[in-house]
């Protein structure tokens, strides 16, 4: 094993820092520079990244743990378990590969997103800081780093979605998300102290050994649930997520969607790995669940009535993210009991998580630039755009087919995977999810209608320069390839990470706890 | 040890007190001003718990700089917290 | 290797979109084998308005918020209700929060 | 010492159900950033008491006598980033209730609302 290899977790989330604050410096020196370099770091990452899933995939899913600052290497040498730690598994490597298409896609539309008034540096340091937080909210194996990169991506995030301050409703949305993401962040913390208090380790393989299911651990896994579902934008509290998906710019928009799954994945990592069975796994389930039911169906039922192109997709947003959380409290209620159908669950709602931050990123980035050649995100003053836009009309109607479902694109095999599983354990929760999904078709064609369609109502819309259309070929790409060749990903990514999740537990620990 | 328990309890009572006031007061000035009351209280506390590093942490961030912050964004709002 | 196997069902996208396409290729022969006699551009592709001059493409686009009015309406009930939830007021949105916090605590602290 | 037993932990859940208040019942968004450093105050309270051992000493002596025992230093630690981190996002939060006021006119939050529905 190479230098690379083994220093991969780390460098993940040092390249991006290192790009966060190095931009305002490099910045000084024209915009072919800090585009280069805003590039370099992105691809830099992305590789790191590949890296780091090639080497756990290959060594068949055994977690890998770097320790940072122990001169012992663990297990062998555990002295205390107060130690900083990444650890990867199948599914941290996962949500690092979503991360690192977010942030490729991301840095290569931003490069000629802005118009008159430029990002400039420090919107390039902002999202690489972002990028950052949520790499480290993925790759961390310990209670506390995760609050501090859980605190970064609050700030970062709220720094992009008031980052035009020259918009009146930027400034609304930045100042409520960034109160609603502090409170949330101190409960979490709050939950970190009451395990502390009673185990004495910050390290959550150590806390998994130890958790016994006692009250305490309750009260912190019911701040832990409220405070990360709140991130990941459950309904009922959801209204922050239009507001921080529609008023930041498009590919922020993208970002902060894999800001949410990252608080969606620290939340199965508190389910499953650090509490596991030692407490009643069904009624958490059935929690997941009902928030899940809740968020589908409000998210999808107010995307149909929204006058805002990006607040119609926002909501859609929320709705998907009810579609994962739906599919893991139906692997967390079977559990114990009903292992035929729950790993399938498991399966499709990781699997959805890729789908979906493909589909609704596209959908962002392809209305982010129908709003720019416009200039208008009204739905009732948009229209015609076909005429003209003929790469992005076709691009938003891949993101939108996908994200509602329809077959052969890649919306359609996760669902399918999700629709099963939940039929096993009550035909209810499929009957839902199925409408949903044709009410989210609804929704899109009147968005595609709205602002695609008929005659021209915008004279004379602003051609979308190569860049842009380049970062939503990939993302189609990706809608199409995973649509086409399911299995082959399923089993090549989605499988690891959903095993991980599914008996992953011992592993986890006893990467960390040797034994 | 028994006054240092009573100075304890004061400081507790005390920094209760400070975050009540800072809720309560109409007049944002007197409110930030509880409020960093309050931290530096809670700095005492943090002191008498063993946790001197923390306490000027407190001290210096939490009540003084925080304040700062808080004086300056007032400075460009407004004073009352009702119009 | 490219399809899924659930358990419960089969799904093999590349089987299935060439049904599709071979579908498409049906559907465009019938076109082909369609009336001789259809002419563009002349009387018969005019849309029949009882008679009227049809109206300027612009006042026939059927803007987005005309769309899927009857079911807006049909939900009005629902549609008030939960428009409603939506304030846009912080307050609002932390009561909401407080409220989870306290039910999954709730829940938890009851179910042994 | 003698023991005052729970005490900084009831005035730790005081502050943070103070700060939860401002945040639920006050309209004015600079009322509301306070109910948050409250929050904020009341966790930093909690992470240190819990840290705290009856009879310890302070954890910074590198030379410590091994007869005395110490407080825990991880909570310390972890309530000095939060600190730092505190102050960080009270100033964005106070920057932006100045665009807000800038833009709006007001810091009434029942007033700011365009985006809702």
């Amino acid at each position: 094993m190479n230098a690379l290899t083994t220093h991969a977790p780390i460098l993940i989330i040092a390249t991006p820092l290192l790009g966060a604050f190095a931009a305002p410096l490099i910045g000084k020196l024209g915009w072919t520079v800090r585009t280069a370099f805003a590039g370099a770091i992105a691809a830099l990452t992305g590789c790191f990244a590949g890296l780091l899933a090639a080497t756990l995939y290959t060594g068949g899913g055994a977690p890998i743990v770097y320790v940072l600052g122990g001169r012992l290497p663990l297990p062998s040498g555990l002295a205390a378990p107060i130690r900083i730690m990444l650890e990867v598994d199948g599914l941290s490597a996962f949500m690092a590969l979503i991360t690192a298409l977010v942030a490729v896609v991301a840095v290569l539309y931003s490069v000629s997103y802005w118009k008159e008034r430029s990002g400039g540096a420090l919107y390039d340091s902002l999202l690489f800081l972002l990028i950052a937080g949520v790499f480290g909210l993925v790759l961390t194996g310990d209670m506390f780093n995760f609050f501090v990169f859980l605190e970064i991506t609050s700030v970062a995030a709220c720094g992009l979605i008031g980052f035009r301050t020259w918009r009146k409703r930027s400034s609304e949305a930045a100042f409520k998300v960034m109160a609603l993401y502090t409170l949330s962040g101190l409960f979490v913390l709050l939950a970190v102290g009451l395990l502390y208090g009673q185990y004495g380790g910050l390290n959550i393989a150590y806390l998994a050994t130890n958790l016994g299911g006692t009250m305490v651990d309750r009260v912190a896994l019911a701040l832990l649930i409220a405070g990360l579902a709140m991130k990941a934008g459950a309904v009922p509290m959801h209204m922050w997520a239009p507001e921080a998906y529609g008023e930041a710019p498009a590919p922020v928009s993208m970002v902060l969607v894999a800001n949410s799954q990252a608080s969606l994945y620290a939340l199965f990592r508190v389910l499953f790995t650090l509490y596991g069975q030692s407490l009643s796994a069904a009624a958490v389930g059935w929690i997941l669940i009902v928030l899940a039911l809740l968020t589908i169906f409000v998210g999808v039922t107010m995307a149909l009535v929204q006058k805002d192109l990006k607040r119609l997709i926002a909501f859609g947003a929320v709705s998907q993210i009810g579609y994962m959380l739906l599919a893991v409290g139906v692997g967390f209620a079977v559990l114990a009991t009903r292992p035929d159908f729950g790993l399938t669950a498991i399966t499709g709602g990781i699997f959805h998580m890729i789908n979906d931050v493909a589909c609704i990123g596209l959908l962002f980035l392809a209305a982010g630039a129908a709003i720019r050649a416009s200039g208008s995100r009204d739905l009732h003053s948009m229209g015609g755009l076909a005429h003209s836009l003929k790469g992005t009309t076709v691009l938003f109607a891949v993101g939108a087919f996908a994200l509602a479902g329809v077959p052969p694109f890649n919306g359609f095999a996760s669902k399918l995977l999700i629709y099963e599983s939940t039929f096993q354990l009550s035909p209810v929760l499929a009957v839902i999810a199925v409408l949903a999904s044709i009410v989210l078709l609804a929704v899109f064609v009147r968005a595609f209608q709205a602002v695609f369609l008929g005659p021209r109502l915008i004279a004379r819309p602003e051609p979308v320069p190569w860049p842009m259309v380049a970062s939503m070929v990939v993302l189609a790409a990706v809608v199409i390839g995973f649509g086409l060749f399911p299995g082959f990903f399923i089993d090549k990514i989605v499988t690891p990470a959903a095993n991980a999740l599914w008996s992953g537990q011992g592993d986890y620990i006893r990467a960390v706890m040797g034994g | 040890m028994i006054a240092e328990t009573i100075i304890q309890v004061v400081t507790l009572l005390l920094i209760v007190l400070g975050g009540a006031l800072a809720v309560w007061f109409k007049d944002l000035l007197s409110s930030i001003i509880a409020l960093a009351g309050a931290s530096l209280l809670v700095a005492l506390e943090f002191y008498i718990l063993q946790a001197p590093d923390v306490a000027i942490a407190e001290a210096g961030i939490g009540a003084a700089l925080t304040m700062a912050i808080y004086v300056v964004a007032l400075r460009r709002t407004r004073r009352k917290e009702k119009e | 290797m490219n399809g899924i196997d659930t358990g419960f069902g089969v799904w093999n996208p590349i089987a299935w979109t060439l049904l599709f396409a071979g579908a498409l290729v049906i559907a465009w022969v019938f076109r082909v084998l369609g009336r001789s006699d259809y002419k563009r551009g002349s009387e018969q592709t005019k849309a029949f308005l009882s008679g009227n001059e049809e109206p300027e493409p612009e006042k026939l686009h059927v803007r987005g918020d005309h769309l899927y009015w009857g079911l807006v309406d049909g939900l009005a009930g629902y549609y008030r209700r939960i428009r409603a939830v939506h304030t846009g007021v912080l307050s609002d949105y932390v009561a909401w929060f407080v409220g989870v916090l306290g039910v999954v605590l709730i829940i938890l602290a009851l179910v042994r | 010492m003698m023991h005052i037993g729970n005490l900084p932990f009831i005035v730790a859940m005081l502050l943070v159900i103070l700060g939860l208040y401002a945040l639920l019942f006050k309209r004015n968004l600079i009322k509301m950033v306070i109910g948050v450093s409250l929050v904020e105050t009341g966790v930093n309270l909690f992470l240190v008491t819990l840290g705290y051992r009856a009879e310890g000493i302070a954890p910074i002596y590198t030379h410590a006598p091994t007869a005395v025992s110490q407080v825990l230093p991880t909570p310390q630690a972890l309530t000095l980033t939060s600190i730092v981190i505190g102050l960080a996002t009270t100033a964005l939060l106070l920057s932006f209730a100045v665009l807000v006021y800038r833009h709006y006119g007001t810091l009434d939050v029942t007033k700011i609302k365009e985006l809702r529905g």
